[in-house]
């Protein structure tokens, strides 16, 4: 338990929207061990933004609600934290970047201003020692003329730029966490593949746990130590990232490895899932993803599925319970795509 | 425990949407929102008055007795009492409705027509076009609405007909820029490109595809801006421009009972609250109207 | 900046140059006013002979032309009543109207911003719902029956206020108020729908992620990215403001221009009528290039090329 | 946005409102008003509906200028406040020497404001004044007939006219007041018209534009020195706000209450009410210039009978107004005793029938102005309710009072529209005026009345001219010209322990006024 940054145990929340209420996050399991980076994947909608918010204690607080379970930070849990405590986290032990570099900074207000705010709130120092500290931050994350920049105004930034800008401004003080919504997505390849580099070196100088959250696989591949894989507010596979792409147990992870274009040889269509993510007031018993799953049977209906593991590769499908395993074997079934 | 797995592969369950009509969905919306109902209830009950007032009036509202002159409410038979010339207060504010429905109605169609089109083909066909239109908008903004109404009013002549131009002389210009602004943002929609792209009539473009997205704006900004139109018009007639009496109006009515402020307090305050009423019953309708179809169009 | 500034003089030009034009014709259409002024036994030949002495006879469109030509260099004619310079004679009303106005906004301001930010920042509490139902009610109120309401209490009952016309503060007491609540109502809907939409954007959300406690995310961030849709909407809206002040004028026998429009325009004291639109229209400009550079200089975008 | 921004918007509010008492619309001693702590009162304040147009004499016709600069400027010769004869002030005799001239002499030793003295010129100047079209006086048309004033001596003047003009002593009372043509010289019209040098009993002080005008006591006025010292007129348009300025002391005394509130004010038990018989009379003009069934004599006399004018005294006006039956007031000088038309619905009907109209097929337009005589538009909505007695239906058009006149001198109106006249004191001004083709403002033509009222006017013997006022009374009261209605009464709200007799000319006199 010691070495785990982040715990997340049986996590439950609910969304109030007037009278009808949702749960996009019925039961999620997850940890970040220290040092690490955790990959959260799954098609958009899935709850991975959620879950992410709630760790920053940024759901809003009038129509969201955290029903049970308990996320433990160092081992304490902050999932009912009063704002004030909260705060004292917040961009100090545990900091977050997210998808939209172009609208998540303050256009009427100065990089400086901005970057000097997770200082000002959580460490004591002179104006000019902040000033200093940003530069010096600004320039580890590998801006030019940083001198400038810190003057200037969002606008002046380009997509790639203000991303590293954003990514100084969750570094400032030096963080034990570092999650990461979708940072790439909005940015274009080349920086993409910069800004990837730039978070990998970062985590190992500043010895951060980060915690990734995307809906691109390659992404996954290429960064993260330890994978988990949402659905429809459910942890369905968690492995480690060698072990998820050889053997995908969950056909929800088989389905997106296999809609995954290789690069070695054309494919006339790719595969792709059919049906869509349930609503999470539509979802019933059953497993979550019994409706598009091509295995599913019956139990896959009745009952949801508990998490079977098979050492440290847990997933939760029918099709990991032993007794259907061998009633499996002698039919040797492989997918076809249809 | 022999588990047999059938070969069965199953389609999501359709979830039918049943296809609702809209007036139901219009109810359901309403009944969830108060003020939405408080709203439509007023309006239904101003279209009510004005079209039967003059049957369920208890008096003549024109009738002039002077032995019963400015009976205080609740006295013989007069609910809100007599005026200065001893006629019930009741009947005359169920006729005024008539004429601030009337008012409100024609204008919001004379405004809201000229408006759009303007709006349409300035929006839609740019150019020198759009330039000329847009100055004389300006032209029309730099001067306070009220104001170029009662200067409008007080040239062609007071009555039910001039205020009604005036304020339509007045009120388009709202219209022409809302609407220009939607058609603006419109023609930069993916679709719109999309259908000049395959080749659609730049005119079949404006009456299949931007015409019918423009129904939302104009009901919403008309809605709006009867309840404004209602105030002017009592504005303008409380300084003697509007329409005249006898014909029983709520402006006027405010302006000869402003003199007996001191010794009869209700010539002025029944017809104030119904101004108020029917302004703040279009405007929650309004308001509600906006919320529902349209969020992000914020209400001029 | 320069050649913003000189395109926005030309509009402005422009602009009122149409107001007057239109409003010249306009006018004219409506007769003229030469027998108003006579004495009633006055003969139809003195009549004519006074129309002529005032031009009222020659072509409309000469007429219009030595109009312009004078108003250009700031002569409006004579007041047909007071045979005093028109121009001179509203400019005179102006101060009484800027005071009105601008403590009418400044206390409107003051109201309704922090009552939109409250409202907005707690949304759909109790307070925010009696807000939203304090500002939908105040915008069905009609000014000038909230100003007799106003004399009839303050005034007739308790004798308090005086009823009208101007002196010291007391006097600007109620005008002040009835002009200030004509506009709180829409102001308030203006801060509150703005400060909604500023608390949703992502870099609230960054601002919150960094550890900025509530109530200087509010005070020194959302409330500043809020100033500037303020500023456009509230300058949009002086012209209701200015609109609203000519009415309270009426009703308090405010001296100030609204009031000498509205009496010249019953007496058809044309001059005054033509000089008081250009004056109001002069203003309503100004106040629009105002706001322009205002937004221009609070909003870095635009300041900072 | 730093917290002082905040306190900056504060204090601009503060400046402003501060800056509103020495400001441009407030005056640094707001309280003219009734001081009434002080034992011996000698302010007063009286209330108006309307700014003074200017302050220069002898140029705006309106009743609100012209009462207020009386108490600046003299006339030369006045009427008496009772009895309306007229009363020498400046000139102390008057005599036409012939038909085409007349001789003043005028008083001796009576001092300008500046110190200058009254005498010949001055009424020169006064006359050439009006006469002379740069000033564009209104008075200009009344006085066309005046062909040059000649100064005998420093306090004798003679005025010829091109032809003769009997009411030339009628002109000089209601028009003229004497400038000081030296100070007018000096500082031009512009600057006289707005601070004024006159004779009068009081001296300018100051003048703020549509809020006030303040005056005080010349100290040594040759009539006496005046009681009032302090004089302020105050312009306050809605009755309301009048009205609540005289019940809270800020006013003395205002003039025109509505009828309908004349109860409220003698119930405060710090004012009174004061009435009086105007010259200024209201009628329904029955307009024989619109080719409608009006134009039938009988039809007219149909609707003298209809018209219940005591009902319309008692109901709509509670009393306050003098019945008339013909045309003249009784105050008016040429007045004789008319036997009027009494009210009989049946002798209306068999009237109508005998010209020919079925009562109930009869529609009538009736124009009314609004707010401009005393309780105009319920006048005439009660009247249409009386002819709808009898059958007659009658659509009422209220117009604004611009747009009213213009319709009339237009010929634009149609069967009948309520007008008042006056004040007037003699019979010319109204006959001529108002039954004439082509006075702008008649309702009527006939051409013998026509012939005849030309015919009287020239007439110089006082003797024949009353005889032939006389005859024209009578036959316009035959001829049914009009329903005549009823002389105004002037209606004065008065502070309790203000002596002041109203006047039948209207005027308003503070040297005549005093606390007691």
């Amino acid at each position: 338990m010691s070495d785990k940054v982040l715990q997340v145990n049986d996590l439950r929340i609910r969304f109030r929207n007037g009278k009808e209420t949702s749960q996009p996050i019925r039961g999620v399991n997850f940890h970040v061990k220290k040092g690490e980076t955790l990959g959260i994947v799954g098609e958009s909608g899935c709850g991975k933004s959620v879950t992410s918010l709630s760790v920053m204690g940024l759901l809003p607080i009038k129509t969201s609600e955290i029903v049970s379970g308990e996320i433990l930070f160092n081992n304490r849990d902050i999932s009912r934290l009063k704002e004030k405590e909260y705060r004292k986290l917040r961009g100090n032990e545990i900091s977050m970047i997210f998808q939209e570099p172009m609208t998540s900074l303050n256009p009427v207000f100065t990089i400086g201003e901005q970057l000097s705010e997770p200082l000002r709130q959580h460490k004591k120092m002179s104006k000019s020692e902040i000033r200093n500290n940003i530069i010096a931050v600004l320039k580890q994350v590998g801006l030019p003329r940083a001198e400038q920049i810190i003057d200037e105004y969002p606008h002046q930034l380009s997509g790639g730029m203000r991303q590293r800008v954003m990514i100084s401004l969750a570094l400032l003080c030096h963080p034990k966490l570092m999650i990461a919504d979708e940072p790439t997505t909005a940015l274009d390849v080349t920086i993409q593949a910069q800004i990837l580099e730039l978070l990998k070196e970062i985590k190992v100088k500043n010895e951060m746990s980060l915690m990734l959250i995307t809906h691109d696989l390659s992404v996954v591949a290429e960064m993260c130590d330890r994978v988990v894989v949402m659905y429809a507010g459910e942890v369905v596979e968690e492995a480690e990232v060698n072990e998820l792409f050889d053997r995908p147990l969950h056909p929800y992870t088989q389905g997106l490895m296999k809609s995954l274009p290789s690069n070695n040889e054309r494919k006339s269509k790719l595969f792709s899932i059919d049906g869509q993510v349930p609503k999470p007031s539509e979802i019933g018993e059953g497993c979550v993803f019994a409706n598009r799953c091509p295995f599913a049977f019956e139990k896959c209906f009745a009952e949801t599925p508990p998490a079977f593991n098979r050492g440290k590769h847990i997933s939760k499908c029918w099709l990991q319970d032993p007794a259907v395993k061998e009633v499996m074997q002698n039919e040797e079934r492989s997918i076809v795509n249809s | 425990m022999t588990v047999n797995i059938p070969k069965v592969t199953h389609t999501t369950q359709a979830i039918k949407v049943k296809k609702q009509s809209a007036v139901v969905t219009f109810f359901s919306n309403l009944l969830r929102s108060w003020t939405g109902m408080v709203g439509f209830l007023i309006m239904i009950l101003l279209l009510f008055i004005s079209i039967f007032g003059q049957w369920i009036v208890p008096y003549d509202p024109l009738l002039a007795d002077f032995s019963k002159k400015l009976l205080p409410p609740m006295t013989d038979g007069h609910l809100l009492g007599t005026d200065q010339l001893g006629r019930d207060i009741f009947s005359r504010i169920i006729l005024g409705a008539r004429v601030s429905v009337i008012i409100g109605l024609t204008t919001v169609l004379i405004a809201g027509t000229f408006g759009t089109i303007v709006g349409i083909i300035s929006g839609y066909f740019r150019g020198w076009v759009d330039v000329i239109l847009m100055r004389i908008v300006d032209v029309q903004l730099s001067f306070p609405f009220i104001l170029l109404v009662l200067v409008i009013n007080a040239i062609i002549g007071s009555g039910l007909r001039n205020i009604i131009i005036s304020l339509a002389i007045g009120g388009w210009v709202i219209f022409a820029r809302v609407i220009r602004s939607e058609v603006l943002a419109l023609r930069e929609k993916e679709f719109i490109t999309a259908c000049v792209a395959t080749g659609v009539s730049r005119t079949g473009i404006l009456f299949k595809h931007i015409l019918p997205n423009l129904f939302t704006p104009i009901i919403i900004l008309s809605s709006l801006q009867i309840g404004t139109y209602i105030i002017a018009e009592a504005s303008v007639s409380f300084l003697g421009f509007g329409v005249q009496p006898p014909e029983p109006a709520w402006g006027n009515m405010l302006n000869e009972g402003k003199d007996y402020i001191f010794s009869s307090w209700w010539l002025i305050t029944f017809p104030g609250i119904a101004i108020m009423i029917t302004a703040l019953g279009v405007n929650l309708f309004g308001d509600w109207l906006r919320d529902t179809l349209d969020p992000e169009l914020k209400g001029e | 900046m320069l050649d913003f500034v000189i395109k926005r003089l030309i509009q402005v030009g422009v602009v009122v140059l149409l107001a007057l034009t239109v409003v010249f014709f306009l006018i004219r259409l409506s007769g003229d006013p030469t027998a108003l002024f006579l004495p009633p036994d006055a003969p139809r030949e003195q009549i004519e002979e006074y129309r002529e002495k005032l031009g009222f006879n020659r072509p409309i469109y000469v007429q219009y032309g030595d109009f312009m030509v004078n108003a250009v260099q700031g002569d409006f004619g004579q007041s047909l009543r007071s045979r005093e310079d028109a121009l001179p004679l509203v400019l005179d009303r102006l101060p009484a109207t800027f005071q009105l106005a601008i403590s009418a906004l400044v206390l409107s301001l003051l109201i309704s911003i922090p009552l939109g930010v409250l409202s907005a920042f707690r949304r759909n509490s109790i307070f925010d719902r009696i807000a939203v139902a304090f500002t939908v009610l105040g915008q069905a109120v009609p000014s000038f029956w909230l100003g007799l309401l106003l004399i009839y209490f303050f005034a007739a009952q308790l004798n308090m206020l005086p009823s009208g016309g101007a002196g010291s503060i007391t006097h600007l007491l109620l005008p002040m108020v009835t002009l200030a609540a004509y506009s709180v109502a829409r102001f308030t809907r203006f801060t509150r729908s703005t400060m909604l939409d500023v608390l949703r954007k992502d870099y609230i959300r960054t601002a919150k992620a960094s550890g900025v406690p509530t109530i200087r995310l509010i005070g020194r961030y959302a409330l500043k990215n809020s100033l500037i849709p303020i500023i456009t909407l509230v300058a949009l809206d002086l012209g209701t403001l200015l609109g609203g002040a000519v009415i309270t004028e009426v009703v308090f026998a405010w001296p100030g221009i609204g009031r000498l429009l509205m009496q010249s325009l019953m007496n058809r004291d044309f001059p005054i009528v033509l000089a008081g639109v250009f004056i109001i229209a002069l203003i309503y400009a100004v106040i629009n290039f105002i706001a322009d550079v205002l937004y221009a200089y609070v909003n870095p975008q635009i300041r900072v090329k | 946005m730093r917290k002082n921004s905040l306190v900056l918007l504060v204090l601009s509010l503060l400046l402003i409102l501060s800056g509103c008492t020495e400001g441009t619309a407030g005056t640094s001693n707001s309280d003219g008003d009734g001081d009434s702590s002080t034992s011996t009162k000698d302010s007063l304040v009286i209330a108006f509906e309307a700014d003074a147009g200017t302050l220069i004499a002898n140029s705006d016709v309106n009743y609100v200028t012209d009462t207020q600069i009386r108490n600046i400027y003299d006339p030369l010769i006045d009427r008496d406040g009772q009895s309306g004869e007229f009363v020498p002030v400046l000139a102390e005799e008057w005599k036409n020497v012939d038909e085409l001239t007349w001789h003043l002499t005028l008083k001796e030793g009576v001092k300008f404001h500046n110190g200058a003295d009254f005498d010949a010129n001055s009424v020169k100047y006064s006359i050439d004044y009006i006469l002379d079209d740069a000033n564009q006086s209104f008075y200009k048309s009344r006085w066309v007939d005046v062909e040059e004033v000649k100064v005998v001596s420093p306090f004798e003047v003679e005025i010829k006219t091109s032809k003769p003009f009997p009411s030339l002593i009628q002109r000089i009372t209601e028009d003229l007041l004497i400038m000081e043509p030296g100070y007018v010289e000096e500082v031009g019209t512009d600057e006289a018209a707005k601070k004024p040098i006159g004779t009068g009993a009081y001296k300018f002080v100051e003048w703020s534009r549509d809020n006030y005008l303040k005056l005080e006591a010349n100290e040594d006025y040759w009539k006496g020195t005046p009681e009032i010292k302090k004089l302020e007129f105050r312009y306050i348009p809605e009755f309301s706000s009048r009205l609540s300025a005289f019940l809270s002391n800020e006013v003395d005394m205002f003039k025109n209450i509505p009828v309908d509130s004349v109860e409220k004010i003698e119930s405060d038990d710090d004012s009174k009410v004061e009435k009086v018989p105007s010259a200024r009379i209201n009628y329904l003009a029955l307009n024989t210039f619109y080719d409608g069934p009006l134009k039938d004599e009988k039809v007219r006399q149909a609707l003298n009978h209809a018209v219940d004018v005591d009902e319309l005294i008692e109901a709509v006006l509670n009393g306050n107004g003098t019945k008339m039956t013909g045309p003249l007031a009784v105050i008016n000088t040429g007045y004789i005793e008319t036997e009027g038309y009494e009210f009989d619905p049946e002798k209306a009907k068999s009237l109508l029938k005998e010209a020919g109209y079925e009562p109930e097929s009869l529609t009538l337009t009736l124009d009314t102005p609004n707010g401009r005589y005393p309780m105009d538009t319920q006048v005439a909505q009660a009247i249409a309710a009386q002819l709808q007695r009898i059958g007659v239906k009658v659509n009422v058009q209220v117009n604004e009072w611009g747009a009213h006149l213009e319709k009339i001198r237009n010929r634009e109106m149609k069967d009948m529209f309520i007008l008042g006249w006056g004040p007037a004191f003699d019979p010319q001004s109204t006959i001529e005026n108002l039954f004439t083709e082509v006075a702008p403002y008649s309702g009527f033509y006939d051409e013998d009345i026509e012939a005849k009222i030309y015919e009287t006017n020239a007439l110089f013997d006082e003797e024949k001219r009353f005889n032939g006022y006389a005859e024209l009374q009578n036959a316009l009261v035959e001829k049914a010209a009009w329903v005549p209605l009823w002389q105004q009464a002037d209606l004065y709200a008065v502070r309790k322990d203000l002596n002041f007799k109203p006047r039948v000319d209207e005027k308003i006199q503070a040297f005549e006024m005093s606390w007691n």
